[in-house]
């Protein structure tokens, strides 16, 4: 029983992400967007929880809160207005089926390869400690200002061309 | 690591039924509480026959919520024909469960100290002491809001999945209301999350604990009066009800997005909206009205400002928290009740408006006063 | 395995599905869901660092990269109305006006 | 394809809401004022144990006060001797606009001025409208409707009917509306001429 539960993290960390990556392969083959979308918020949810089980709470309340609660409600948005029931007929995959697949597969292959041997395993000494919201937020402010600043900067920046896109969207409707 | 894991198990146990007994309470609560509001009489005809007697608990009709309950498992589960039969079936699950799981960030007492509570559970226990929350995060409030995220995505696959217009319209308007006043309920917790130092919920109530200006509990509502009517508007508006229940709006579009759904399935999103009821109330409770604090109330009793002092042993002070926190938050509820059978619908242009163009500005002015308040006593 | 790896292993295939999806998938909205998927594992990569190393740096780049995601999406959408708008339908190799 | 943009129709008695009213939170605690000392008072009458409703907890409790003109529920009027005054002439359910009237009617050779008689008169209230026009059709004023309401909550559906026993509950022992003249003498069938 103690057994179980000192691994309790760790087999939940390895079901999050084998869910995790259930959803991610799921997107690949359905066919209708709104399952995707489905798919896709399942596998950030997971994601989140894995982040949570790293203790990075914060992180995976704001991959929860932006992901899926603006970046995914936007895409059914989407997805809803454009009705995209139309390409039932149409085939699923583009004509680079085989050659995404199988490149890709090389890729993931080498890449899974290369973690698997070089990678050093156990957390290095000290260093490894959890931090909290609040250190993070004094790192944030302090010492990557500049990081926090161009944020907004390209906030403001989509912002400024939505609303020029979304501009030109009208000048269509009514031209 | 297994007394560990009791007492997070008892905590879950506790939340969970006292979220579904205020969800099943509050249908009752809310029927009972129009009528005495309207001069009527309300809900009073469900009762349970004591077996093999004509005894008949009437209780003022507290069973209905059990009726209703009953009702709905065993009422044909009419499924239209739809598009997307997945996505029908399972949006009421995204829309009920992330309620539920925000309660675990939410401290429904102080703290608990099994072995100070009876002697024999030491041997168990140790002299260990738990805070009365089921998951003590870093990221307390924070995780609110992403739950609240999930809710939308919920309503909004109810509504495009009915193969309906009023349900589409209503997920449209459920969509767009809820992200525009998540942004609102945020923006009013920054101005306390700037005043605590903290987002973590435990440590808020915490800090709200003593006593301002003499006599004044230190409570947010105390310091952030502004921000504690923009955060009950704003959450109103979030759990889509009167006055701004536009996405379901009967008139209109029959029930909105889940127009489609009967039996238990619609049953899901009724009790959602009930325990949204009792969450909001919760949250309010520990943001704004000190959670399970009592004025002059410490871990050890109560101290008066006179000097009257009362000790109290630990079982008393812990039942007296817990029943602090369900008084507020059953208080807090009937408030949100007595505003839905008082105010009149927005329109939909309106609801929007009304987000974007006053509550947002307002918001705002009130984190920017308060960060410059903050900073000229602080330094 | 240790769960580092996994974790890099998981973020690595992450990425790698969600540029196949790109490369294979021929709906547009389908698409751009795969590259929040790629973000994603990108993401998943850097917070593991951040929680191996214990610096804040990775969890900055996380947050770099959710407000890029926002950002992207924001203006992706009203791009892919647009474009909707000129051809009806959501298929990518419709848009192929550029093609020699 | 070029839209109007959507202009909101004015009104001639269009509200002026003044700064007070603007501001939204002013109105909206006077509202709540209102409900919430409505609720106050009345919880204040439950708990002292008075009756803080106006409506009435309605099968085991009825009201007193229903207008003099309120159509409740039908009664059959009867003659001095008893005997129900209608004829059976299905005036009144022929008008019924929801057929709830069923009439059985019965020859009485005994009785010369009124030979013909109900032997079954039923109404399913269940149906019925209470619109009152069997009162108006009636050529005998045999039906009439009485202010107060029939006991119909129940838990079959058809207790809902209700038989001439249960209608014929009133009897006028002097109507000025309708003054009976002494009932002739009977006369034996071999006496007639």
């Amino acid at each position: 029983m103690t057994d179980f539960l000192a691994n309790l993290d760790t087999l939940l960390l390895w079901a999050f992400a084998g869910c995790a990556f259930v959803s991610a392969a799921l997107m690949l083959v359905l066919r209708q967007p709104m399952r995707v979308a489905i798919a896709l918020v399942s596998c950030m949810v997971f994601l989140g929880g894995v982040y949570g089980l790293l203790g990075l709470h914060f992180i995976a309340a704001f991959q929860v809160l932006i992901y899926v609660g603006a970046v995914m409600v936007f895409m059914v948005y989407a997805i809803m207005l454009l009705d995209p029931r139309d390409e039932s007929g149409g085939e699923k995959f583009s004509k680079l089926l085989w050659p995404g697949i199988i490149g890709l597969s090389l890729l993931a292959e080498a890449l899974a390869v290369g973690y698997w041997s070089d990678l050093p395993g156990a957390p290095r000494g000290a260093a490894g400690e959890p931090f909290d919201m609040v250190r993070f937020s004094a790192a944030f402010l302090s010492e990557y200002w500049l990081h926090f600043e161009l944020t907004s900067v390209l906030l403001l920046a989509a912002v400024v061309a939505a609303l020029a896109v979304i501009k030109e969207n009208r000048r269509h409707d009514h031209g | 690591m297994i007394a560990d894991l009791v007492i997070s198990l008892v905590f879950i146990g506790y939340a969970i039924s006292v979220l579904m007994g205020f969800g099943t309470i509050l249908t009752w609560v809310e029927r009972k509480q129009a009528a005495v509001m309207s001069d009527r009489i309300g809900a009073n005809r469900a009762y349970i026959r004591i077996p093999g007697t004509q005894v008949k608990l009437v209780w003022l009709g507290l069973f209905h919520g059990m009726a209703d309950g009953l009702k709905m498992l065993l009422k044909e589960d009419f499924k239209p024909r739809t598009y997307d039969w997945y996505a029908y079936a399972v949006a009421p699950w995204v829309v009920f469960t992330p309620v539920l799981l925000v309660f675990a960030v939410i401290p429904f007492g102080g703290s608990l100290t099994p072995a100070r509570l009876w002697e024999p559970l030491s041997a168990f226990f140790g002299d260990k002491t738990w805070p009365m929350q089921i998951a003590t995060l870093d990221a307390g409030i924070l995780i609110v809001f992403a739950f609240s995220g999930l809710t939308i995505i919920g309503a909004m696959l109810a509504g495009w999945s009915s193969s309906n217009k009023f349900s589409l319209l209503g997920a449209l308007r459920a969509g767009s209301q809820m992200i525009s006043y998540e942004l609102v309920l945020g923006l009013t917790v920054l101005g306390l999350i700037l005043v605590y130092g903290t987002v973590n919920l435990d440590a808020m109530v915490r800090q709200q604990s003593g006593i301002v200006l003499g006599f004044l509990p230190a409570w947010g509502i105390v310091y952030q009066p502004f921000a504690a009517t923009l955060f009950l508007a704003a959450a109103i508006a979030e759990n889509k009800r009167i006055p701004f229940d536009l996405p379901e709006a009967e008139s209109e579009l029959i029930a909105g997005y889940f127009t489609e759904y009967s039996a238990m399935k619609m049953g899901l999103f009724m009790f959602a909206e009930f325990i949204e009821i009792a969450i909001i109330g919760a949250l309010f409770t520990t943001l704004f009205l000190g959670g399970y604090n009592l004025p002059y109330m410490s871990d050890a009793g109560f101290a008066f400002p006179g000097g009257a002092a009362v000790a109290m042993p630990h079982g008393a002070v812990v039942v007296t928290q817990l029943g602090t926190f369900l008084l507020k938050v059953f208080l807090v509820c009937s408030f949100q009740i007595l505003i839905r059978w008082t105010l009149p619908r927005f329109r939909y242009d309106q609801v929007l408006m009304f987000a974007w163009k006053f509550m947002f500005p307002l918001a705002l002015a009130n984190l920017c006063v308060t960060a410059v308040v903050v900073w000229a006593v602080r330094s | 395995m240790d769960k580092v790896q996994m974790l890099q292993v998981l973020a690595a295939s992450l990425f790698a599905l969600g540029l196949t999806g790109v490369i294979i998938r021929r709906n547009v909205l389908v698409m751009l869901m795969c590259m929040e998927l790629m973000l994603n594992g990108v993401n998943l990569s850097l917070a593991t660092f951040a929680h191996t190393m214990g610096s804040a740096v990775g969890a900055v780049l996380v947050f770099l990269i959710f407000v890029v995601a926002a950002a992207e999406i924001a203006i992706a959408i009203p791009i892919v109305l647009l474009l909707v708008r000129r051809k009806r339908t959501l298929d990518i190799e419709s848009y192929s006006d550029l093609k020699g | 394809m070029s839209r109007k943009p959507h202009v909101r129709k004015q009104y001639w008695n269009e509200p002026e809401m003044g700064l007070w009213e603007k501001a939204y939170l002013p109105e909206i605690l006077r509202g709540l004022w209102i409900t919430g000392s409505v609720f106050l008072r009345n919880m204040g009458k439950w708990m002292t144990g008075r009756k803080g409703a106006l409506t009435t907890y309605y099968p085991e409790e009825t009201r007193w006060d229903y207008a003099q003109a309120n159509r409740g529920k039908h009664v059959l009027t009867r003659r001095p001797d008893g005997t129900p005054q209608c004829v059976a002439c299905n005036m009144c359910a022929t008008v019924c606009p929801a057929k709830v009237i069923e009439i059985e009617a019965g020859f009485d050779p005994a009785d010369a001025a009124h030979p013909k008689y109900p032997v079954r008169f039923e109404i399913d209230y269940s149906r019925c409208v209470f619109c009152g026009l069997c009162v108006e059709a009636c050529p005998e004023d045999a039906i009439r409707m009485a202010k107060e309401v029939p006991n119909l909550p129940s838990g079959d559906r058809w207790n809902m009917w209700l038989a001439k026993e249960e209608l014929l509950d009133w009897q006028p022992q002097s109507d000025v509306a309708k003054p009976y003249p002494p009932a002739p003498p009977r006369v034996p069938d071999g006496e007639r001429g």
